[in-house]
């Protein structure tokens, strides 16, 4: 009877205690700053640039640098990349008529990207890919067509496409060497201090 | 007529508590179910209810009639759970409360 | 004489013969295997001798005392003190009682020693001297007792040990009817003792002058009696005449003389001791004792006389008659206590107690006598086998010829002076009637004593072959008493010699203080005296010279004597006048009719009574069932038929349906309340008497619809099946 | 709000109508203004806030696109069930299904009668005021059964019944809670109670002894049970039955359930002001217009019971449901013998100080004060533990 | 149409019109429902008739307790069970006779008698009043209740325990 009692009380109390405590625990999270982000539009920084270089997000194609070798297409597992390069009969330079990548098939799996000699097809941050048809799904890359990129040995000298190839060639760099980590990690520690 | 009709009396608060007296007796009376005598039970007490107050608003004006309303009220409730505790007893064992089914006591 | 002189050895005299009693009794058998039979008389032998030497001390002690003084106290333990009764053990001895103790302590161990004789070949030797000793102890109580009760417990003590002795041998039928009959007898005469004691005490208290038993002190109050009445009768009269029926019964005075003749059936020294020198002699010493008694009222005296005299003829003349040799000697003592009872009776006190002492002496002789005789002729007792015993047994037949020669009252024996004083007495006393029958008497006893000697010891021996060869004289320790006995019947006469024949009267003397109101003093001579003397005398010898006639030389033929009167008085005479019968038919057939009349009524009336109530109460007990059964438990029954109908009716409407019951509910409360509440108006009844109609054929129209067959409901089998 | 009348009567505003006719059509009108003016938007302000209130605890933003902040929040997903289906399903009983929600509302409305918003605005002060708020809640609680019964599906009958029987079985501790105070004042008549309390916190009868102050947490615990909110809302347990007797219910029918709901919270909170809090008692003296005197009193009697309201949706948000058999027992083997301590508490308590104790009410908020510092203490300690970006503006 | 006058018919025809669903209703549940509607209308004639408390003792206990609890019998008996709880009646006429006559006569008694009425009925709040009645002249009754509330609570617990009543269970 008496333990009984006791152990009543002990629960009344521990009742009371933890409540004061939950409530103090809350009253604390009361005055934080949310860290929800007030996605869409109410975000400090969009939030697709605030994500990292590598991130696969709706495939873009530069046709500048695109030299319409179709390694992306055949390298596709689902097959949603579609490429015409017709030969221009006039003047037998090759031509990029069609270039159709159906980004609700599309797995961001990035193997197109890969075997991409110049970079043209990459990733971008870009992730919103809601649209109110399927239809528009399908993105056309090619308006009209355009000539296909001839690839020169040396530097490229051409003003307009030296940086598109630049950002091409850096979007490749991630996967061709192999990140040396203590390289890595030192640079950090030059950078920190 | 109307004075009859519009001043408001005792007559008819009794008329109310008949009315609700024999309808209540209807249902208690023509009821197949266990529960629809309880509430023809209920409608009963109700009746007399009203009749208590009403003697007691227009003639006693004490509340002797208020207090006995009072109880009849506590009463009625542990009639209504002792009733409805039996007919939950009947229906177990009956797995029907259907008062023709439930003649085992027949003499 | 009332300034007793207070000794402590009195006790003995009765303890010691008792304690011999109880060792006896008791270890009797073990001490008689052990030690065989001399262990068992050497115990009862010292016991009586002891007693008699504790006796004579008292005596001598007596004697050395003024005669007024002559009074020993022994005052053993209070035994009864209830209100006016104060009754102490206490054993005293004054002249009297000394004279008795001496006789009975000395005759009781003469016959202890000759019993060792007799009784030397019975197996149940110890339980002889056991009933000895006690009866011993028991007359020495009744003789020192002080007082009334304590006597009678002596008394009746006596009468126990004598019914103990004669049926002694209880094999025998005959012995213990005998043992009956003298008990019974008894007894009669000690209920007469018991209410003569009751008178006494009873009279003295509404005298108011306080009671006591103790004889010193009545002897002072007794006068106080004369002026009472009881029952319409003097009561002095009616006292003594209750203390003489006592003693007629203890003394076989005549209506309760007839056990005596049959306690011949015990063993003779048992008749020697009991029946001739002690017990028999209670009586007379009570009277003795109770003489103020009795001078109170000489109708008793007189009534007292009569009887002596009459009993001690009538036993004479049967003697006459008979050829037991036991018998005769049997009556002869009968008739002797007649003459004592007749000397009490004249108010000789003194006289009677001297025959008294006499008597004791050739009686127990003449006893042991015939008891020798016996043990010879192997336990023969009848005279007519006997004769001629002379030769075989000198010492028995001198011995009983002195005993008889005294007894017939010749001169210088014992029995002239003490019989001829009584009859002296009687005739000068004024009862010249009596005298005559005394005088009579007296002659009788001569002839049949003689008659006896002649028969037995004279003639030819009449036995057989066989008991003739066995014929010898009976051991010494036999015949040494018999010797000592008839010394005594030879000297014991000189102790009472009347003045007339010039003699001092010794044992007058000696008993002159007890009887200090006595009247016997008659000093001057006178010529009479000397006639009678000289009838008696002559009156005895005729006696023998017809008894010598008819038995020794048988010139003379009994038949004269039997045919006398066509032989009618030969023949009441054999046969004891036919008292015997007589009692036989009145008292002891009287007895029987009178109980078989009870146990008839018993059985008739009073037991028809019983089995009548028993009948009815049966009788009632069915009529109640037969009721109960058919009216009441009828009505249970048929109330419990009715309900049942009921119940089995009313069964219906329990259909087990919660609707019906509250139709049944409504309907009553509708009608019950609302039909009499409604006025008198006829629109109103109306609807009410429709209302109910409707009610009933609802519930029956509603009833025909459920499933309930009408089979079931009204029927009878239905219900039957149903339940 | 009868003495008012009568001034208006009086002052013949109304010419000569009868006063028979005035009462009747003044009390309807204010009615009426309440119930539209009042209930309407707190509880759509209530749903509002306890969506901001919830979002803020649980580091989230919370609706704050519709109006202003998103105030008008409510009115939107109001609209939004009014624009909704309303489905009957076929196999409902249709009388029962439309019926029910009517019910539960009547329920929650008729309690506003009672609740005064200053001494001189309350629709009838019933002297049986206390007991007609407890006998009110029982009507509710048949709507739920009725809602449950007629929607025809397993878990909404289950969950009615569920619900039913927590606000039945939660009835007796809250009126056992309600007890001490109707023994300090006397009466219970809500504006009686308040009369009886002071403006000064240690005049409330929170602090005017510990057994009062208890009884107030068990009061307010039993009456968040009654509402099915916070640790009690088994009937609604999303995980379980679905929506509990409301399942079945859509369009606007579904938002009656709302509105009741929260509306009852609200009332709750009105009763714990009125019993514990003092109500409208504000400092007298400064103003002796009683236009200005009945807002002000109106504002502080409006501001602490929705302090109450506040503190249900601080509390659904921290503290997990509890089982049935656990909310069973809080009833049975906690509030009511706890309500029948506080009742013999309080009534020592009068006995001894008839006029209450002098100390204890000074010491009560002195204590209470103690404890929130200990509570800000705890928060200020569990910031710095965690060290997160403090964000104090509610407004994001 | 005075006030009260008309609030009184309301008040009647919500308690007449729901009693007469209670009756004749075929649906079990709606007449249990119905019964809601005949205990408000009698809270509401008991405020009527000036007895406030007893109205609210009304609302609180016969539809918070005994209504409740009906409707809890109800449903745990009705539908689950597939009971067709026809709520057909027995033997209709005759209770129509039956209580047609009752009720002519006691019409009849209560319009003609002659009822004993205060001049002025008393009107005032009762609840003090009934108070002290209650812990004055009536303290035994008010005792008793207790007990037999009690009695009842236990009474209805045992009796509807199943496992109480063991093999007979099955019925």
């Amino acid at each position: 009877m008496a333990s009984s009692i006791g152990q009543y009380l002990k629960h009344a109390k521990d009742a009371a205690a933890t409540i004061f405590e939950g409530m103090s625990v809350t009253m604390s999270h009361f005055v934080r700053k949310p860290y929800t982000i007030q996605y869409p539009d109410r975000t400090a920084v969009r939030v697709q640039d605030t994500l990292p270089l590598r991130y696969r997000g709706i495939l873009e194609v530069d046709l500048e640098i695109c030299t319409g070798c179709l390694a992306c297409e055949r390298a596709c597992p689902i097959d949603c990349i579609v490429i015409d390069a017709p030969k221009d009969k006039v003047t037998r330079a090759m031509l990029l008529s069609r270039f159709d990548i159906d980004i609700a098939k599309c797995m961001y799996c990035g193997l197109c990207s890969e075997v991409c000699p110049t970079g043209s097809i990459h990733h971008t941050t870009e992730f919103e890919g809601a649209d109110y048809s399927l239809e528009s799904m399908i993105r056309r890359f090619v308006k009209d067509p355009v000539l296909a990129y001839k690839a020169k040995k040396g530097e490229e000298t051409d003003p307009l496409i030296a940086p598109v190839l630049d950002r091409g060639m850096e979007f490749l760099a991630e996967w061709a060497e192999p990140v040396d980590m203590k390289k890595y990690k030192k640079e950090q520690e030059e950078a920190a201090s | 007529m109307d004075g009859l009709l519009l001043d408001i009396g005792l007559r008819h608060f009794l008329f109310v508590s008949l009315i609700v007296f024999v309808l209540g007796l209807y249902c208690v009376l023509t009821r197949k179910n266990a529960i629809g005598i309880l509430l023809g039970v209920e409608l009963i007490l109700n009746s007399a209810n009203i009749n208590y107050i009403a003697f007691s608003h227009f003639s006693s004006g004490n509340y002797d009639g208020q207090v006995f309303a009072i109880f009849v009220i506590m009463l009625a409730a542990a009639e209504a759970v002792i009733g409805l505790a039996i007919v939950l007893g009947i229906y177990q064992n009956f797995s029907s409360i259907d008062i023709e089914a439930v003649d085992s006591l027949q003499g | 004489m009332d300034h007793p002189l207070l000794v402590s050895y009195l006790r003995w005299i009765v303890l010691f013969p008792l304690l011999g009693a109880v060792i006896n009794g008791v270890f009797g058998a073990k001490i008689q295997e052990r030690f065989g039979k001399n262990g068992i008389s050497v115990v009862a032998c010292t016991a009586v001798g002891l007693a008699f030497i504790f006796a004579l001390r008292a005596f001598f002690q007596l004697t050395s005392l003024v005669p007024e003084e002559r009074y020993l106290l022994d005052t053993l333990l209070r035994w009864i003190h209830i209100g006016a009764l104060q009754v102490d053990i206490a054993f005293a001895v004054d002249p009297l009682s000394g004279l008795m103790i001496l006789i009975v302590t000395g005759i009781g161990g003469l016959i202890h020693l000759y019993s060792i004789g007799y009784m030397h070949d019975d197996e149940a030797y110890w339980r002889f001297f056991a009933y000895l000793n006690l009866f011993t102890a028991a007359m020495l109580t009744l003789v020192l007792a002080d007082n009334l009760v304590l006597m009678f417990v002596g008394w009746e003590g006596v009468g126990l040990c004598s019914y103990g002795l004669i049926g002694f041998w209880y094999k025998e039928q005959a012995n213990t009817t005998a043992g009956n009959k003298a008990f019974i007898v008894n007894r009669i005469g000690d209920a007469g003792f018991t209410l003569g004691i009751f008178i006494i005490f009873w009279s003295l208290f509404e005298a108011g002058h306080g009671t006591t038993a103790v004889f010193r002190d009545l002897g002072h109050l007794i006068h106080h009696l004369e002026g009472q009445m009881v029952w319409g009768v003097p009561a002095a009269t009616l006292a003594a005449l209750c203390l003489f029926v006592g003693a007629t019964g203890k003394s076989a005075q005549i209506p309760l003389y007839v056990w005596l003749p049959d306690a011949m059936a015990g063993p003779t020294p048992v008749s020697a001791l009991i029946h001739a020198a002690t017990m028999v002699t209670a009586g007379v010493y009570m009277m003795a004792r109770m003489h103020f008694l009795f001078s109170l009222s000489p109708v008793a005296l007189g009534v007292v006389a009569t009887v002596g005299a009459l009993t001690a003829l009538v036993a004479a003349t049967i003697g006459l008659a008979q050829f037991d040799i036991k018998k005769v000697l049997a009556y002869s003592t009968v008739s002797q206590l007649g003459y004592m009872v007749l000397g009490v009776g004249v108010g000789a006190y003194g006289a009677a107690v001297f025959h008294l002492m006499t008597h004791a002496f050739f009686k127990a002789c003449l006893f042991l006598g015939s008891g020798s005789v016996i043990h010879a002729m192997g336990d023969e007792q009848d005279m007519r086998k006997m004769g001629g015993l002379r030769e075989k047994m000198p010492l028995t037949f001198w011995t009983f010829l002195i005993s008889t020669i005294a007894i017939a009252g010749i001169p210088p024996l014992a029995g002239f002076f003490s019989k001829d004083e009584i009859l002296w007495l009687t005739f000068s006393g004024g009862h010249p009637f009596l005298w005559l029958i005394g005088f009579v008497a007296a002659g009788m006893t001569a002839f049949y004593m003689f008659r006896q000697v002649f028969m037995v010891f004279f003639g030819e021996n009449r036995a057989d072959e066989h008991t003739k060869e066995h014929l010898h004289e009976s051991p010494p320790v036999m015949t040494y008493p018999l010797i000592v006995l008839a010394v005594g019947a030879l000297f014991a006469g000189f102790l009472g010699v009347p003045p007339a024949l010039g003699g001092s009267n010794i044992l007058e003397h000696w008993l002159e203080p007890v009887f200090a109101g006595g009247h016997a003093a008659h000093h001057h001579v006178e010529v009479i005296e000397y006639v009678l003397m000289v009838a008696s005398v002559g009156i005895a010898a005729v006696g023998i010279f017809l008894a010598y006639l008819i038995y020794y030389r048988r010139s003379l033929s009994t038949e004269t004597f039997t045919a006398v009167g066509g032989g009618v008085p030969y023949q009441a005479v054999f046969n004891k006048y036919y008292v015997d019968e007589f009692y036989h038919a009145t008292a002891v057939r009287g007895t029987l009719l009178v109980s078989w009349l009870c146990s008839a009524f018993d059985r008739n009336v009073i037991d028809f009574i019983v089995n009548g109530v028993a009948k009815v109460t049966g009788l009632v007990g069915w009529a109640v069932g037969r009721f109960d059964h058919y009216i009441i438990d009828g009505l249970v029954n048929g109330l419990a038929d009715v309900t049942f109908g009921i119940g089995n009716r009313l069964r219906q409407i329990q259909t087990g349906n919660l609707s019906i019951y509250l139709y049944v509910i409504v309907g009553a409360i509708a009608v019950s309340q609302f039909l009499p509440r409604v006025g008198a108006d006829i629109l109103l009844p109306v609807v009410m008497v429709f209302l109910s109609l409707v009610i009933v054929v609802g519930i029956a129209l509603w009833l025909s619809t459920r499933r309930i067959q009408w089979r079931l409901m009204f029927t009878k089998e239905g219900v039957s099946e149903l339940r | 709000m009868q003495s008012f009348i009568d001034g208006l009567i009086a002052s013949g505003v109304f010419g000569g109508l009868p006063a028979e006719a005035i009462y009747p059509a003044i009390m309807f009108l204010f009615a009426s203004l309440v119930v539209f003016g009042f209930v309407l938007p707190i509880v759509t302000v209530t749903i509002w806030l306890e969506r901001r209130v919830w979002a803020r605890i649980q580091s989230r933003v919370g609706p704050n696109r519709v109006g202003p902040q998103g105030v008008l929040q409510g009115l939107a997903d109001g609209v939004k069930n009014i624009l909704k289906e309303d489905v009957v399903p076929d196999a409902a009983d249709r009388p029962l299904f439309v019926f029910a929600p009517y019910l539960l509302v009547w329920g929650f409305l008729a309690t506003f009668v009672v609740i005064p918003f200053s001494s001189a605005l309350v629709i009838a002060d019933l002297n049986v005021g206390l007991l007609y708020i407890v006998a009110i809640v029982a009507l509710s609680a048949v709507g739920v059964l009725m809602a449950g019964w007629a929607s025809n599906n397993k878990w909404s009958l289950l969950g009615g019944i569920r619900s039913a029987a927590q606000v039945v079985s939660y009835e007796i501790p809250a009126g056992l809670a309600l007890l001490p105070v109707v023994l300090l004042t006397g009466t219970l008549s809500t504006q009686g109670i308040i009369q009886a309390q002071g403006w000064a916190p240690w005049d409330w009868f929170l602090f005017h002894s510990p057994f009062t102050f208890i009884a107030a947490f068990a009061f307010y615990i039993s009456a968040l049970a009654e509402t099915n909110r916070t640790p009690f809302d088994i009937p609604e347990a999303e995980s379980e039955l679905v929506a509990g007797f409301a399942t079945e219910y859509s369009g606007f029918r579904f938002a009656l359930f709302f509105l009741a709901e929260w509306g009852s919270l609200y009332v709750t909170g009105a009763i714990m002001a009125v019993l514990f809090l003092g109500g409208w008692q504000i400092p007298t003296g400064w103003t002796n217009n009683a236009v200005v005197l009945n807002i002000a009193q109106l504002t502080v009697f409006f501001l602490k019971a929705y302090f109450w309201v506040f503190l249900a949706m601080w509390i659904r948000a921290t503290l997990p449901r509890i089982r049935v058999d656990q909310m069973m027992s809080l009833c049975w083997k906690y509030l009511v013998p706890l309500g029948f301590v506080n009742l013999v508490g309080t009534a020592v308590w009068m006995v001894i100080w008839p006029e209450g104790n002098p100390f204890v009410p000074y010491l009560m908020v002195f204590g209470t004060l103690a404890l929130l510092v200990i509570f800000f203490r705890r928060v200020l300690y569990h910031l710095r533990r965690a060290k997160p970006e403090l964000y104090f503006n509610p407004a994001i | 149409m005075p006030l009260e006058a008309s609030v009184f018919y309301l008040l009647a025809a919500l308690t007449i019109g729901s009693a007469l669903i209670v009756a004749l209703s075929h649906n079990l549940v709606y007449s249990a429902f119905a019964l809601l509607g005949t205990f408000m209308g009698v809270a509401g004639l008991y405020a009527l008739l000036a007895a406030d408390f007893v109205a609210v003792i009304q609302v609180m206990l016969y539809i918070g307790g005994i209504l409740v609890l009906i409707l809890f019998a109800v449903m745990l008996t009705h539908r689950i069970a597939d009971v067709d709880v026809s709520n057909r009646t027995v033997g209709r006429i005759p209770a129509a006779l039956i209580l047609g006559v009752v009720g002519t006569v006691m019409g009849v008694c209560i319009g003609t008698a002659g009822w004993v009425q205060h001049a002025e009925p008393m009107v005032e709040p009762t609840t003090f009043g009934i108070g002290e009645a209650f812990l004055g002249p009536y303290i035994l009754p008010f005792e008793l209740a207790s007990v037999v509330l009690l009695v009842a609570l236990i009474g209805a617990v045992v009796v509807s325990r199943k496992e109480l009543r063991g093999p007979t269970a099955d019925g």
